[in-house]
């Protein structure tokens, strides 16, 4: 086994560990802080197959913005006072069922469809220059880009006015 | 390299851990939580075959935008959840259910 | 002769309810004047289109040629690109089979108009809608597009709704919503085949035009063999041409040759079959007709008429203009069953009528019954038959309207329809009684007026069927004569016990209520007396009408038959 | 496509295409610039601005509607975007929905304040429409996902900017239910792109490598990737959010989450199935059930309800099923169809939302115990839900009939063609479900005129102008039945284009 | 071949045709004036009657020798099918409308005596006038369709008549058995109508006779060969829908004569004012049967004129039995009637044609009078009535000794009673005479079990002569027992004899029931009737003509015949000597006829509840009709409409399981499953709808299950 490999099922053994963590614990708040380690290990897979910038945004955007915006989430929505924020589980069987059917079902589909066989995928592996992402991007994906800035844009407006304490539009009921 | 369906493998279990999370926790930001672990369940899928994609790197950009929307995303439901938690003082979702029938 | 008068005629009541909605509230005493006008108008309309009639033209029931006072244009069509293109033609015309029909909903429709003389509440909602209502009626019985009919079967069903749950009685909203929901399953029946149909049939003259062919011989020839390209193909509603097998596009589902089949079954059954129903629970036909005892009961007496006058024989008229013209063979296959159910009705709504305690319901139970001759005569698939059966719609509407009346001018007096809260009424309402024997004996068969013509010719009919043309066996009609002896079982021991006997009415104050028949009910009850009697007596003057197109039908079925 | 090895070459060609095709996406432009406009406009003005977002809404969604109608079809960025006339008219219609939705919102104080007071609901109309055109025509994985997260997360926000209890409740749940649809369509797409190496569904290789995957892992990534359009249409079994964010959200709003999402959703699912099909799985069947289960599912639940907005809700999800029924068809006169069927749907959809929300306004509830006996009183509006109510139940003489009896009968022809049990199915029970749907279209009429009222209610709530507008948008339903022909010779023009 | 229009094209004018529309249209004239002129209807329309009855007796003489006029027209066209109507005019025809109008007149003109005191004569007379008008339409339309008009219209006015006292409920009720009955025989012979029709295209009488006359049975079918407009017909019928026509046409007959087993009617219809029991249910409108049998005579196979000829004998021996103890005057003379058609009919049965008929025309005779002199008892009678004195006046216990009171009637009772019993020197005689001669014939070529029904006819004969002088020596022999009822003595005086309108009617008629107005001779074939109306040619398929009438006629007849008379003289005469020896003015009976309680014994009650067949039907066929119809009227609203409001709640319950479903399976699948698997206790505390994550949860299950439907 190569190096490389190794660290690869290293963060994979980190991803899928912290998320089963969050998934068994009851405290959101370990959840979030473990949620970290499960991006950072998305991340490293990411880094290691060869998406340096995905796996950089990931770090940026989950671990800087989305992981401080739960955690805030949490601090807000929890009078937290001492005590363990707990968030209770119910229908842990039924969901357990089909999350776990669900799983089967996606083994089953990912071993039929044999990716590794894929006709396009017949092409060697090449590392790829964060130029070229960049080039695809403001070209191919100009648009998409573009319309991801609106989305961000309204996105922050409506955050922004709903989580204001006297805003909202007024209404009498 | 690790092969290809190990990866989905774990793609898929980190789906279905999220989806569970998602299920099961009452808590509305649990939920959110599980949301972002399966979009990033979809994110490594993404990335994994954009390798085998590298004139375009397509994956790789639906993977930047998905982090991008998902960043949105939890923006805005958070401040939903942040308007529930003003209503309702609590953001256990069992406890949110007036509308229903 | 007036030129597009059918267009007058349908028109006419729908331009009056317009009026009567501008007309400002002030003016509310005007809204019965203009309905009765309109109506009447639209009588005197019809009796022109029926006199300008010749009955003696048709050869072939599926040919424009036999059509008389016909109007057709092109109302919209559509290209539906793979789908071919269609054309709905605004299509308007008379035969044999239908002017009886258009007479008769003329008529019902002007008595049933000066029946409303005395609606008090929301005059204007209540006239406008009868206005509407007798628009789509007689626009269903002149619609030669079935789109066309489709429109006027739908629309009727609104205004009967409200007329009835809002004008009815206690149960009003249960028996409206009853009608609208039965109806509404039968209509959606016949939108399924409605939709089939059009997609299998052609517009041999569009099409002809279409690939430069004049003759609508050849362009069937040509369709048939295949040689027209599929999207020079206009699809038709029109229903003198689906009466006609050589226009069903080859290899459609519904196409006689192509023999589709639908679940291993034939898909021309299917249709007959879906058709069969959509119109028995209209007609109504055991076991689809538990909706109309509720809506007689619960409709005001106006359209209670209205509806045992007119809207049942938009069943039978259905039945014969689609059902049996388009699928002469599923109809000879059904047949059996057809007539099975045609004597179960009779008998059945017969003893339903007897153990009846509320009048109305028992007339309602006697629709039913004579109901069923229409299906036993439509199953005989003989000349006799068909005539029998057209001629019991003609004369049960003008028997049954006078029923319905006559129930009424009982209910105005005293709020009360309960046959055992009478007796002996001969005393107090003599001629009153009088119009009730004759309706009563018109209505049980009595020679001499018009129902027992009708019940005869379906019996001769049916029983020439088997014979003739293989349909129904013997013993139908002979089990369905039983009917006529319940027939008047149920109708003398309602006389006797409500009009016979001492004087005796179960609450004192209605003795001052009970006056007899005033002007206005005689205007009403008379003329549909004397119409009862002219065609019991003088049978040509309907059968003169309809003999040579309900030849040409037979002539129809027995082709497809053969 | 470009050479490799030598990226920026060419560069600058390409940035002239984009800069050229830029006008392929010309509304969507309009409705950007008009956001940034409103945006600003919002923060420049302290009060009274309701005239000015009002104006600048209905300029901006104008314009857009105009430019709209100029587009040529094209395969604009790299076919990113499949325009045709077809789903360019559906774009019309969006567009169109958006304007309807803003008058309708101009004729109650209430949603004038909602939307005037603050530019943020405006906005986020104008996003839910723009991601929705940028929906109806999108063929890259990619630029649909965003698409669909643009138009949900306007809808988001258009359900939980205004306040109230009930409307941060329903707001939550769309946003969850929303996240996770959106999470289980982009795991699906992500197998997509695994199976294909490409994103672009209309590349050949993209049918190609799709014919080459096993059935079951083939129908998880299409189930998945589908299941996150039929939340945008809100069919079965993704519907069940929306009763609730129905019932809860302002009345304007929900007419347009009735019509716009969903429309375009029908818009992508036609791009969509046009590139699976032949392949494998059995898309018909499938779509078919769900049509199925979301027209009975729709109108069963629909059948008790008390809240109006509630039950047309369950209506929407049944209309969802209808419109579904014109995609199975998959034919051209089945996109003639849904083109007719999604334009009447537009008129007798916001028709009865503007109507209900005139009684919402006389009698401050949506609750249809409270329209008892009103119809009496206001006769004429009366006729209108009448009217209306009949055109959602497919019933001459509205254009609702004409639109179901052109779906259906598109149906029938590709069942005809093909034999295929599961379109009669769809046939037959899709037409029965018109009498089940009848029993509860038919409530608010009966309410209005069967009931007694239980108060006399304060008519002078409703202005004439208000009842004019009630009619401009109810007549036309009318005039599409007896001259159906107008629309679709129009349709049919565009389609000839194509 | 014979081709059907020649049969049935519109005859050339013929002035007869006037004369027969004068017949018709002066009754219905009669009527519909009636009505309105009120006042002096009653005058009016017996002049009317008047006339007609003059026409209809210069017809039947200055037409008699000629031949038979046969008028045709078309009544309508159905298809290509002509209806026709026709008119015949032969002997029979013009004998019987002679006959009506003059019973008829003689009814109206005893009617005005008899109702002067009832307000409601317009309305009384009119139904006269109608019948009348009825009646003479049987007998002048010789098309089956028409003539079946005309006998429902007879059923008709026969119901309006019975029913006329309507406030009686007795009569309300006996009007609806009435016409109920008779609709049962109309039924049947509907169905006759339709087997003819389907086999003949035609309702002609002559043309369907010609056409028989070319059918034939082939291979057990029954095979009508015509052309029609020049194209060939073969119509083909089963074999024994032919026997089945001239049942189905029988019961017709059935019907309207009171035959076996519909004869319960005419015992009630005596509820009608007894002027109406004398024309409609004695003379003529029950002759209708006979008179209609006849006319179809030639069509009926030997089946069918075995079954006629059963039950006719059936008829006279029941209702013969029954006469025998009835208390009310009018209830002897009804069974007495329904035994004498029963007569009629067996006469047309056995093939004794001009013998059937010609009883029909004596008993009308003799019929009438009976009844008219009761009425005359009972209107004379009714007269005593007063606040204190209140008995039933047809009831012949209260009777007695009104011989003294009432010679006139008296003696016209007794020669219609002699007539009635069949004694020589009266009308009865000759016709009865006739037909047993036939029928023992009849029995003679049968043989076997055929005996037992002349039998029945014997033994009729002297039942007969018992009830009839059993009335005449209680009504008009010893004293007046009201007296001695009431202890009223002197009572007898007030009776007295009914003045000349009653009278002239009763005596012309009981000068009509002495033999020698139908010839002097005591052999009923030399009597002019029988010279003159002739048995026709049988002319159904040979195959299924049992027997040559010619053979009846000539040969066996002659053989019988004098003993034939011998046997019914003396049985007469012995029951005329057993009603003596029985009611004699001394004998223990008549004594104690006062208070004579209904019998007791098995053959008594038997009797007097007419074979307790009213209580049959009332019991078993009624009460089984109307507990049907309820039961239906029950199914209908319960079942059937509760099937369809079951639909409406399974839509209901269906929408409730697709709420559920929404509620549960999407919702709370998710618990049902976590209950099951034993945690209730979380279960009850999230059983809760709304939430979002069950949403969630459901949709991925529902996302799942289509997934694996498609892969199944």
């Amino acid at each position: 086994m190569e190096w490389g490999t190794t660290i690869f099922y290293v963060f994979g053994a980190i991803t899928l560990l912290s998320a089963l963590f969050i998934l068994f614990t009851r405290n959101i708040l370990y959840a979030a802080f473990s949620l970290i380690l499960t991006f950072v290990g998305v991340a490293g897979i990411f880094v290691l197959s060869g998406a340096e910038f995905i796996g950089v945004t990931q770090l940026l955007v989950y671990v800087g913005g989305i992981l401080v915006l739960i955690v805030f989430g949490v601090m807000l929505t929890n009078r937290v006072k001492g005590q363990k924020v707990v968030s209770p589980v119910y229908q842990k069987f039924v969901g357990s069922i089909v999350g776990i059917g669900l799983f089967m079902l996606l083994m089953k589909g990912i071993l039929e469809a044999n990716f590794g066989a894929m006709q396009w995928m017949k092409t060697n592996e090449q590392q790829t220059s964060l130029k070229r992402f960049g080039m695809t991007l403001m070209t191919d994906y100009v648009v998409v880009f573009e319309v991801i800035g609106i989305l961000l844009l309204v996105a922050l407006i409506g955050a922004v006015y709903m989580a204001g304490k006297r805003k909202g539009v007024n209404d009498a009921s | 390299m690790m092969p290809v369906d190990h990866l989905l493998i774990l793609g898929a279990g980190l789906f279905v851990i999220g989806f569970i999370v998602v299920t099961t926790r009452k808590n509305a930001i649990a939920v959110l939580i599980g949301i972002e672990l399966m979009l990033n369940a979809a994110n490594i899928n993404l990335v994994v075959f954009s390798r085998f994609d590298p004139d375009f790197l397509q994956g790789q950009v639906f993977a930047l935008f998905v982090i991008t929307v998902a960043a949105a995303e939890t923006a805005v439901a958070l401040a939903i959840v942040l308007k529930v938690y003003r209503h309702f003082k609590t953001a256990d979702l069992d406890k949110i259910s007036e509308l229903r029938g | 002769m007036i030129q597009g008068i059918l267009s007058y005629i349908i028109f006419l009541p729908l331009i009056a309810a317009a009026v009567v909605l501008c007309l400002p509230k002030r003016l509310e005493s005007s809204y019965r004047i203009v309905t009765v006008v309109a109506t009447g108008l639209t009588l005197l309309l019809t009796i022109i289109a029926v006199y300008s009639f010749d009955g003696g033209i048709a050869e072939n029931i599926n040919s424009e040629e036999n059509l008389q006072l016909l109007e057709k244009s092109e109302w919209f069509s559509l290209d539906l690109g793979s789908l071919g293109s269609f054309s709905v033609d605004y299509f308007l015309a008379v035969d044999g089979i239908s002017i009886p029909m258009l007479l008769l909903a003329s008529i019902v429709l002007f008595i049933g108009a000066i029946s409303s003389w005395n609606i008090r509440q929301k005059k204007k909602g209540y006239f406008a809608l009868y206005l509407l209502l007798s628009g789509s009626v007689l626009g269903c019985f002149v619609a030669l597009d079935f789109f066309l009919f489709y429109l006027f079967f739908e629309f009727m069903l609104l205004p009967m709704y409200f007329l009835i749950g809002i004008w009815g009685g206690p149960r009003k909203e249960y028996a409206a919503i009853k009608f609208f929901i039965y109806t509404l399953i039968g209509s959606i029946l016949i939108l399924i085949v409605m939709i089939g149909l059009y997609n299998s049939v052609y517009d041999p003259v569009r099409t002809g035009a279409e690939i430069g062919v004049t003759s609508i011989e050849q362009v069937q020839t040509m369709v048939q063999s295949g040689e027209v390209a599929r999207e020079d193909i206009i699809k038709s509603f029109n229903m003198i041409y689906m009466a006609d097998q050589a226009n069903y596009i080859p290899g459609s589902l519904l196409s006689q040759m192509s023999g589709g089949e639908i679940i291993g079954k034939s898909a021309r059954w299917i249709a007959f079959l879906a058709l069969l129903i959509g119109f028995a629970i209209k007609l109504p036909s055991f076991p689809f007709h538990t909706w109309l005892p509720d809506a007689h009961v619960e409709a005001p007496t106006p359209i209670s008429v209205v509806l045992a006058g007119i809207l049942l024989k938009i069943g039978g008229y259905g039945l014969i203009r689609t059902a049996f013209s388009f699928f002469p063979d599923s109809a000879f296959h059904y047949s059996w069953m057809i007539g099975f159910f045609g004597v179960f009705s009779i008998l059945y709504g017969a003893l339903n009528a007897l153990a009846q305690k509320d009048i109305k319901k028992l007339i309602a139970y006697s629709s039913v019954s004579h109901m069923g001759f229409v299906l036993l005569g439509l199953a005989a698939m003989t000349v006799e038959g068909i005539s029998g059966a057209i001629y019991q719609m003609f004369s049960h509407g003008l028997i049954t309207s006078m029923l319905f009346l006559i129930a009424g001018v009982l209910y105005d007096r005293t709020q009360d329809r309960l046959i055992e809260n009478y007796g002996g009424l001969a005393n107090r309402l003599p001629r009153f009684t009088i119009v009730v024997g004759i309706a009563f004996f018109a209505s049980l068969g009595l020679p001499g007026f018009s129902g027992f013509i009708a019940e005869l010719m379906v019996f001769l009919g049916a029983f020439k069927s088997s014979a003739v043309i293989g349909a129904i066996p013997q013993w139908m009609p002979v089990v369905a004569t039983i009917g006529l002896i319940l027939g008047a079982g149920y109708y003398l021991w309602t006389l006797q016990r409500m009009f016979m006997g001492k004087y005796w009415v179960k609450k004192a104050e209605w003795t001052e209520r009970l006056k007899d028949l005033n002007s206005r009910e005689y205007l009403m009850l008379v003329p549909l007396a004397v119409l009862v009697f002219w065609f019991g007596i003088f049978p040509d003057t309907l059968m003169s009408l309809i003999n040579s197109s309900v030849e040409g039908f037979t002539d129809l079925l027995n082709q497809a038959i053969r | 496509m470009k050479e490799q090895s030598n990226i920026v070459d060419g560069l600058g060609e390409k940035l002239s295409e984009i800069a050229g095709d830029l006008f392929y996406l010309g509304p969507e432009v309009t409705l950007a610039i008009t956001i940034i406009l409103v945006l600003v406009y919002d923060l420049l003005f302290k009060d009274k601005k309701e005239v000015g977002i009002f104006s600048i809404g209905f300029v901006g969604l104008v314009f857009a509607l105009v430019i709209s109608s100029f587009i040529n079809a094209g395969t604009p960025f790299g076919g990113m975007f499949s325009l045709n006339m077809w789903n360019l008219t559906i774009k019309f219609l969006l567009i169109l929905g958006g304007v309807l939705m803003l008058i309708m919102a101009s004729r109650d104080q209430k949603n004038i304040n909602r939307f005037g007071k603050s530019g943020e609901l405006m906005i986020a109309s104008l996003t839910v429409i723009m991601g929705a055109s940028l929906m109806s025509s999108s063929t890259n994985l990619l630029m649909i996902y965003v698409a669909i997260e643009l138009t949900s997360i306007g809808s988001y926000i258009l359900t939980g900017i205004v306040r109230g209890r009930k409307r941060s409740e329903a707001a939550l749940k769309y946003v969850l239910f929303g996240g996770v649809s959106s999470a289980i369509m982009i795991y699906g797409m992500s197998w997509l792109y695994g199976f294909t190496g490409t994103l672009n569904i209309s590349d050949p290789t993209f049918f190609s490598g799709l014919s080459n995957v096993p059935i079951l892992p083939l129908s998880i990534a299409l189930v998945m990737t589908i299941g996150g359009f039929l939340f945008k249409l809100s069919a079965f079994p993704l519907h069940i959010w929306s009763p609730d964010v129905y019932q809860a959200a302002p009345t304007p709003v929900v007419a347009l989450f009735s019509f716009v999402p969903k429309v375009a959703a029908i818009a992508l699912l036609i791009q969509f199935v046009g590139a699976i099909n032949t392949i494998d799985f059995d898309w018909q069947l499938w779509l078919g059930i769900v049509a199925i289960a979301s027209m009975t599912v729709g109108n069963f639940s629909a059948l008790w309800q008390k809240n109006a907005k509630r039950m047309m809700a369950y209506s929407s999800i049944a209309h969802a099923g209808f419109l579904l029924v014109g995609v199975i068809a998959f034919s051209e006169s089945g996109n003639l169809a849904l083109l007719f069927y999604a334009a009447v749907y537009l008129l007798m959809n916001y028709g009865a939302f503007l109507l209900i929300s005139y009684f919402e306004k006389q009698t401050g509830s949506a609750n249809i115990n409270k329209l008892r006996g009103i119809g009496l009183d206001v006769p004429w509006l009366g006729v209108l839900v009448v009217i209306v109510m009949i055109a959602l139940t497919g019933l001459p003489p509205t254009a609702g009939f004409n639109a179901k009896l052109l779906i259906f009968s598109s149906i029938w022809e590709s069942w005809q063609g093909s034999g295929a049990q599961v379109l009669l199915w769809v046939f037959i029970i899709g037409l029965l479900n018109t009498v089940v749907a009848l029993f509860y279209y038919l409530r608010i009429p009966y309410y209005l005129f069967f009931k007694r009222p239980e108060k006399e209610i304060d008519k002078a709530k409703l202005t004439s102008i208000d009842i004019v507008w009630g009619t401009i948008f109810v007549i036309p339903l009318l005039v599409l039945f007896f001259k159906s022909d107008w629309l679709v010779d129009f349709l049919n023009n565009i389609n000839f284009v194509l | 071949m014979i081709e059907l229009q020649d049969l049935i094209s519109p005859t050339d004018y013929d002035p007869m045709i006037n004369w027969i529309l004068l017949l018709l249209g002066i009754p219905l004239l009669s009527f519909i004036s009636s009505l309105f002129i009120k006042k002096n209807a009653p005058i009016w329309s017996t002049f009317l009657l008047l006339v007609n009855t003059g026409i209809a007796i210069f017809m039947a003489f200055s037409f008699w020798y000629g031949d038979s006029v046969s008028i045709k027209g078309v009544w309508f066209t159905l298809g290509d099918t002509v209806m026709s109507y026709s008119f015949y005019l032969d002997r029979l025809a013009l004998l019987m409308i002679a006959l009506v109008n003059l019973i008829s007149f003689l009814v109206h003109v005893f009617s005005m005596e008899y109702m002067k005191s009832d307000r409601n004569k317009p309305r009384y007379f009119a139904y006269l006038g109608l019948f009348t008008f009825s009646m003479l339409g049987i007998v002048l339309f010789h098309n089956l369709l028409l003539m079946f008009i005309f006998w429902e219209l007879v059923g008709f006015t026969s119901y309006l008549l019975i029913g006329f006292w309507f406030e009686k409920k007795t009569a309300s009720l006996a009007a609806n058995k009435a016409f109920i009955m008779n609709r049962i025989g109309d039924a049947g012979m509907l169905t006759g109508l339709m087997i003819l029709f389907a086999q003949f295209s035609t309702f002609d009488l002559e043309a369907v006779k010609a056409l028989m006359i070319f059918s034939e049975i082939e291979d057990g079918n029954w095979v009508a060969h015509f052309t029609n407009n020049g194209q060939e017909v073969m119509n083909s019928l089963d074999g024994r829908w032919l026997s089945a026509a001239g049942i189905a046409l029988f019961c017709g007959a059935v019907g309207k004569s009171a035959q076996f087993p519909l004869q319960v009617w005419l015992p009630d219809a005596m509820e009608g004012p007894t002027p109406v029991s004398a024309l409609i249910h004695a003379a003529t409108m029950v002759a209708a049967g006979v008179f209609l049998l006849a006319r179809v005579f030639v069509l009926l196979d030997a089946q069918a004129l075995e079954v006629v000829a059963i039950v006719g004998a059936i008829t006279a021996f029941m209702a013969a039995i029954a006469a025998l103890s009835q208390f009310d005057i009018k209830k002897v003379l009804a069974y007495s009637t329904i035994s004498q058609l029963g007569y009629m009919v067996m006469a047309i049965g056995v093939g004794a044609y001009s013998a059937g008929l010609f009883h029909l025309v004596t008993h009308a005779f003799f019929k009438a009078g009976l009844f008219l002199c009761a009425g005359i008892i009972i209107h004379q009678l009714h007269k005593l009535h007063s606040d204190e004195i209140k008995f039933n006046e047809q009831d012949i216990r209260v009777m007695g000794g009104l011989r003294l009171k009432m010679p006139v009637t008296f003696l016209c009772f007794l020669i219609c009673s002699l007539a009635l019993a069949g004694l020589p020197g009266f009308s009865g005689f000759l016709s009865k005479d006739a037909i047993l001669l036939n029928a023992t014939a009849w029995a003679e070529i049968k043989g076997g079990g055929y005996y037992i029904v002349i039998g029945l006819a014997y033994a009729s004969v002297i039942l007969t002569a018992i009830y009839i002088f059993r009335l005449v020596f209680l009504v008009f022999t010893r004293g007046f027992r009201l007296e001695s009822i009431l202890n009223k003595p002197g009572l007898m005086d007030k009776v007295k004899e009914g003045n000349l309108i009653l009278l002239i009617p009763a005596i012309l008629l009981a000068v009509g029931s002495i033999s020698i107005v139908f010839g002097a001779n005591v052999k009923a074939e030399n009597t002019w009737f029988m010279q003159f109306i002739t048995n026709p040619i049988y002319l159904v398929p040979e195959s299924y003509a049992a027997f040559s009438l010619v053979d009846l006629s000539e040969a066996t007849i002659k053989s019988l015949h004098g003993w034939v008379a011998i046997v019914s003289i003396s049985l007469a005469v012995g029951g005329l000597v057993i009603s003596y020896f029985l009611y004699r003015p001394i004998s223990k009976k008549a004594l104690i006829f006062q208070d004579a309680p209904e019998p007791r014994g098995a053959l008594g009650r038997i009797s007097f509840n007419h074979w307790y067949q009213d209580v049959l039907y009332e019991k078993a066929i009624v009460k089984f009709i109307v507990i049907k119809g309820k039961a239906l009227a029950w199914f209908d609203e319960k079942i059937l409409d509760g099937f369809v409001n079951g639909l409406a709640k399974t839509q209901v319950v269906l929408a409730h399981i697709v709420r559920w479903f929404d509620k549960y399976i999407i919702d709370g699948f998710v618990h049902l499953t976590v209950s099951t698997s034993g945690r209730i206790g979380q279960a009850t505390r999230s059983i809760q709808s709304g939430n979002v994550q069950t949403y969630i949860l459901s949709a991925m299950i529902l996302l799942i299950l289509l997934l694996l439907w498609l892969m199944i």
